[in-house]
């Protein structure tokens, strides 16, 4: 459903994506994995259209090219994104927030019951200011806030940036549910070990560019990009998971 | 034409060289009418400075050079020798930007922008409100012999020197190493730290650079003038230097020199032959500013470029 | 009748072609006036009389075998726009001679410039003393009553009203109330040490509401408000205390040129005494009534303050200019101070000394007429100049303390 | 005393906040440093000047519409400005939009100095609201009451939308992270428009209900936006409720300082805000 091939981005002068290809099908979660600074946000954003600008390129999205339009016909046309630092309106109420976005899609497969029922924190918490949740909490609002849109495909900018490990395996769980809801997701994220379970494709990215696509057990079996762009080993692989 | 693009040095040579010749055959009119015009390319150039190198916007900018005013006129007024109340004015300013930037530089953004508006503020409400020593609005009038007894042109030629050493000693400091730090701070306050220096040392340096030059430029048109008046620490004067860096175009280091002349030219013509004036200088500074960001410097750029090889 | 204001300035020149032939060059009047900005209205009426009366001039043979001109600039009611458009007026037009400022800072300015280029600048609207007495300035001639005059007039007048023994007094803070309202109380103590001066308030200049100060003003019950202040802030002043019962509870004396009662019109109640400085009401004389009817044939409107004062001493400049033989400014100033001048306001002769006019101030109440739209100073007391002028002691006094 | 300066001080507030709210409202959502609002109230001022006459004169219904259609018109004004030109620099640097503003204001002055001339005008208080309120011997002139009954009805009414209705929620939302607003699929440009022509609107009609106080010339601009300006910083940039505190408390320290230092109203607003700022910088960073 989307295909961005070999899209340059930049930000201003300021060059900050050379060659990215990428595919998400129906029905699939993938991951955007990097190092810090790779560009994976960038990424994110070159498909919302957020800050930075498509120099050549293409991001199709159902056949239909994303690039240059409006932040709000992105949206509109049936990605929910969730932005990197979550960004939920701090001064509103967790219910205010809930009742900005409206539902764009076709499936009507959320609705603020099903999102309360997805989250059941929100529900309790729903008249406290969204500014006083804690960051977990904010990630599950941000995300019910961008389900409220209907969107075909989520996007997830490093969502367990900044999270305590339990929190973590809430947002995990919560992937989990939503691709069990046939959502097709594409996640970024710096540690492997945390999509392990919920990614059927990976994408890793350096500099800019794509360096590799595969399954998460292609990732493993490959240590030489697994060193070379990621950093890690076996070992630290698993030293990290506890 | 490139190459004065590309080495904005040998450029300011040569404007420097062409403007001191004009000068030199200047008529009375045109002498006086450019003296002006080269105070307020060193005003404009000093906001400039802290508005599109150090990342500073200023609504109060005013205020450093009205203090350039008063200290020089109240200094001369107190019968302190001519050469030193030139250098009263810019004192003054310089202390008042060294105390007003430590507070400005505390805040972001908007909330600089409104502290120093406040502190020029309050800095014109005291040169309106203290009429024993200021004269209040009736300000300060014959205090020094018109253009310092140096004739309208050996006055025209100092002010000259002073915009080009102005221009020059904002050049020289963007290139040396502090005007490099100056520079990424503004372009991102969050890079200091990473630098070694304190984000606000390095603003509140840039800020006194800016207040003291400004402060040139208030020593320079009181002297001009032959007056000082509360005004001159006013709203307007902190307004004026900025629609000049706008049309001008921001981020440049020329852009306050064609903004002020622009901006000069056009209200001077204008004002003398059309009814409407206002009007039609608020149309060109909205079309300017939508349809040029980079303002007249950038479109002169423009067409410089094109018809240059790029590369 | 604004923008036929706006096409007279832009228009170069411009005045009637008499038909006489001149000699030489024009003599050139230099208009730099307050055109826009807060003193617009007064220079309007100032300017369109000083029209009239280049035109008159020149209908009668011009000065000195010379035709007169007037070239108008801008000054925006700022000193350094007004520094800038008097220079220019003397260095690109080739002004002789130079007149329209209106407030303080603008008249300084025009003042120093003046001084600067050795050309006498005449003023008839603006009031402040410095140029003149503090600063000696020989180019400036004053031909209206200056702030200390007017002041030391209104204390004349107000120690004439028995009843008046509480005064409280409210001034926008800058030079003109500032001296004034100081001269009047100095003045008024000397005459009737019984008066007292209660609050005192003083709005900041630009103050459009004095809903918080026309209270402070009337608790300590004064038997009189003197009130100084001018344009828009003078009618917010008036109407804004007839919401607060100011009229009911107290005397009112305050500046009421014509240009403020004609704006004001019935909004201004009666009784309110107020003074101004050439009311075309308040004089009869042939001369005054052909010229109001002049004025009100071009204009549609009667003439204000400043047409008055405008056209009386571009005439008694022109008076001088004849007897000077020269454009002079100190042989200008000794002709000023020699000549016997009758005009719109009478018999108006100058001081040497500080080049001043003994210029009259004009007291009355406010009544409706069935003669005007609008309320005029009715039972006006005429102060000449020679009663309140600073002696030549004072002045001495005052420069050595400006020194 | 002490009392009346503050019951005057409060009919001042109402009205100083009444501009000031829809400064800080189009400040909140779109951070546009709105210099043309003195303008625009100037506007409201001018056009309720020229519409009382024809409106069932002197009636209190004729003035309420009168004013309601400058308010109108003066929105209408702005919402234009808002689609023709500021729409335009969104994106760009706050700098730039603030000094479009500022040709605003040029254009705007020319415009009623072309249209209304340079000389004071006036409009009459409407009869039903003419007189006053005595108490012991002070007076409280019923129209001032009047405006500040209006006033904190229009208080009340923006605090309403602001806090019950969608696009009071919308607003909320976009001064908190107006591109976030855009990444929930929300058209921005509906929101900039819609709160550049409120806070427009609340401009015209305060300028409307001034318009009987006082003497309406070309300067009224540079009168009202400084007092603006002070109750939007003072009150936290953006802050509705802030201004609203702000506005009281200017007003009332106001007339309460003329009883007290009755020189210092120039310079002492000034300090205020000043002192708020340095403030504000101690707490965002310790």
């Amino acid at each position: 459903m989307l295909i961005m091939k070999d899209v340059w981005a930049s930000y201003g002068h300021i060059e900050a994506l050379h060659g990215i290809n990428l595919e998400v099908h129906a029905g699939e979660v993938v991951c955007l994995i990097g190092r810090n600074g790779a560009g994976k946000t960038s990424t994110v954003r070159a498909i919302v259209q957020d800050e930075i600008r498509v120099m050549k390129g293409t991001v199709e999205f159902f056949g239909k090219s994303l690039v240059n339009l409006p932040r709000r016909e992105v949206i509109r046309s049936g990605i929910g994104y969730v932005p990197e630092d979550r960004r939920v309106f701090a001064s509103l109420t967790v219910a205010e927030n809930l009742s900005v976005p409206r539902s764009y899609g076709t499936s009507r497969l959320f609705d603020l019951n099903e999102v309360y029922e997805l989250f059941p924190k929100l529900k309790e918490l729903r008249a406290r200011v969204a500014g006083v949740l804690s960051g977990g909490e904010q990630q599950m609002l941000s995300i019910a806030r961008s389900l409220l849109t209907n969107p075909q495909l989520l996007v997830l900018d490093e969502p367990h940036e900044g999270l305590a490990p339990v929190i973590t395996q809430q947002v995990i769980a919560a992937v989990n549910r939503l691709k069990s809801k046939g959502v097709s997701m594409l996640i970024s994220e710096q540690h492997v070990r945390l999509i392990r379970e919920c990614a059927d494709r990976v994408y890793v990215i350096d500099r800019g560019h794509t360096v590799f696509t595969g399954t998460v057990e292609e990732l493993d079996a490959n240590t030489e990009i697994a060193r070379k762009y990621l950093m890690v080993t076996r070992d630290s692989i698993t030293s990290e998971r506890m | 034409m490139n190459i004065l693009v590309r080495h904005p040095v040998v450029a300011g040579a040569l404007a420097f060289v062409a403007s001191a010749s004009i000068l030199v055959l200047a008529n009375d009119v045109w002498l006086m009418r450019l003296t002006e015009l080269l105070i307020w390319i060193l005003f404009a150039a000093s906001l400039n400075f802290l508005i599109s190198f150090s990342g500073m916007v200023s609504f109060g900018h005013a205020a450093y050079f009205g203090l350039g005013c008063y200290g020089f006129a109240l200094s001369a007024k107190a019968g302190v020798p001519i050469i030193v109340a030139v250098m009263i004015g810019p004192l003054v300013a310089t202390f008042a930007a060294a105390i007003y930037g430590a507070l400005c530089v505390r805040l972001n953004k908007i909330y600089f922008a409104m502290l120093t508006l406040a502190c020029a503020e309050i800095t014109y409400s005291v040169i309106h409100q203290w009429y024993d020593l200021t004269g209040g609005d009736t300000g300060l009038t014959q205090f020094a012999p018109p253009s310092l007894d140096l004739g309208a042109r050996g006055f025209a030629l100092l002010v000259l020197a002073c915009c080009a050493g102005g221009l020059l000693v904002i050049r020289l400091v963007l290139n040396a190493p502090l005007g490099l730090v100056i520079r990424s701070v503004g372009e991102n306050p969050g890079r200091a730290a990473a630098l070694g220096f304190s984000q606000r040392q390095v603003q509140w340096v840039a800020f006194v650079i800016a207040g003291s030059l400004a402060g040139v430029a208030g020593t320079l048109y009181s002297a001009f003038q032959g007056n000082a008046f509360p005004d001159y620490a006013g709203m307007r004067f902190s307004l004026a230097p900025l629609v000049m860096v706008i049309l001008g175009g921001l981020g440049s280091f020329f852009g306050p020199v064609i903004g002020a002349i622009v901006e000069k030219g056009l209200t001077g013509v204008l004002s003398h032959y059309v009814v409407f004036w206002e009007l039609i200088m608020g149309v060109v500074v909205i079309t300017v500013t939508v349809y040029s960001p980079h303002g007249f410097w950038g479109l002169i750029k423009r067409v410089i470029n094109k018809g240059a090889p790029r590369g | 009748m604004k923008y036929r204001m706006y096409v007279a300035t832009v228009a170069i020149g411009l005045s009637l072609v008499t038909g006489a032939s001149f000699a030489a060059d024009p003599i050139l009047i230099g208009y730099v006036g307050d055109l826009s900005g807060a003193c617009g209205p007064y220079n309007d009426g100032n300017l369109k009389a000083t029209r009239i009366a280049v035109d008159e001039i020149n209908a009668s043979g011009g000065l000195l075998g010379r035709k007169v001109e007037l070239k108008v600039r801008d000054s925006k009611t700022n000193p350094e726009e007004a520094t800038k458009q008097a220079r220019e007026s003397i260095v690109v037009d080739k002004a002789d001679i130079l007149t329209g400022p209106c407030t303080s800072s603008v008249l300084l300015a025009d003042a120093a410039v003046a001084q600067e280029h050795k050309k006498l600048l005449w003023n008839s609207i603006g009031t402040t003393h410095r140029a003149n007495i503090d600063f000696g300035n020989r180019y400036v001639y004053q031909s209206v009553a200056n702030s200390l005059m007017e002041g030391r007039a209104l204390a004349e007048y107000a120690a004439t009203q028995k009843s008046w023994k509480r005064i409280a007094t409210i001034g926008l803070d800058y030079e003109w109330p500032r001296q004034t309202i100081e001269m009047f109380k100095q003045h008024l103590k000397e005459l009737r040490p019984d008066v007292q001066f209660v609050n005192s308030v003083w709005p900041k200049l630009g103050e459009s509401n004095f809903g918080s100060y026309i209270p402070v003003l009337l608790n300590d019950k004064p038997d009189v408000v003197f009130g100084v202040m001018f344009g828009s802030a003078s009618s917010n002043f008036i109407r804004q205390g007839k919401t607060y019962g100011m009229f009911e509870r107290t005397k009112v004396f305050t500046y009421a040129s014509t240009y403020l009662l004609k704006a004001l019109g019935n909004d201004i109640p009666e009784g309110v005494y107020g003074w101004t400085r050439s009311p075309f009401y308040g004089i009869k004389s042939p001369a005054m009534d052909s010229f109001v009817a002049k004025f009100k044939e071009a204009h549609k409107d009667f003439p204000d303050d400043e047409s008055i004062a405008g056209y009386d001493s571009m005439m008694q400049m022109a008076g001088a200019i004849k007897l000077a033989k020269s454009l002079d400014p100190a042989k200008l100033v000794d002709a000023l101070a020699a000549q016997e001048y009758v005009g719109l306001r009478g018999k108006v002769s100058v001081r040497k000394l500080d080049i001043n006019a003994y210029a009259p101030t004009f007291i009355g109440v406010t009544k409706k007429t069935p003669a005007y739209s609008f309320p005029i100073l009715t039972d006006l007391v005429r102060i000449d100049g020679e009663r309140v002028m600073p002696s030549e002691v004072e002045v001495a006094r005052m420069r050595a303390l400006a020194k | 005393m002490l009392f009346v300066q503050i019951v005057n001080g409060l009919m001042e507030g109402v009205m100083l906040f009444m501009v000031a709210s829809g400064l800080t409202l189009i400040f909140g959502v779109s951070r546009i440093v709105n210099f043309a609002h003195g303008s625009f109230f100037m506007l409201g001022a001018f056009l309720t000047y020229q519409f009382a006459p024809h409106i069932l004169p002197g009636t209190m219904l004729g003035f309420v519409l009168t004013v309601i259609m400058a308010g109108m018109l003066t929105a209408f004004v702005g919402a234009c400005f808002e689609v023709i030109v500021l729409r335009r620099i969104y994106h760009a640097e706050e700098l730039l939009q603030l000094i479009v503003t500022v040709g605003m204001v040029m254009i705007m002055r020319d415009v009623v100095r072309v249209v209304w001339g340079m000389n004071d005008l006036a409009t009459a208080i409407p009869d039903a609201m003419s007189g006053a309120v005595n108490v012991d011997s002070y007076w409280f002139p019923i129209y001032n009451l009047g405006v500040m009954g209006i006033g904190l009805l229009v208080v009340v009414v923006l605090w309403a939308v602001v806090r019950f209705t969608r696009v009071g929620v919308l607003l909320r939302a976009a001064t908190d992270d107006r591109g976030m607003v855009a990444l929930l699929g929300i058209n921005q440009a509906y929101i900039f428009t819609g709160v550049f022509a409120s806070g427009s609107l609340l401009a015209g009609i305060a300028g409307g209900l001034a318009a009987p106080l006082g003497s309406i010339n070309f300067l009224l601009d540079t009168t009202v936006i400084t007092g603006a300006f002070l109750v939007v910083v003072i009150g936290g940039l953006g802050s509705l409720s802030g201004a609203f505190a702000a506005a009281l408390a200017i007003g009332v320290l106001k007339a309460v300082g003329v009883l007290y230092f009755p020189r210092a109203a120039m310079v002492t607003a000034f300090v205020i805000m000043a002192i708020v700022l340095i403030v504000r910088s101690f707490k965002a960073r310790g």
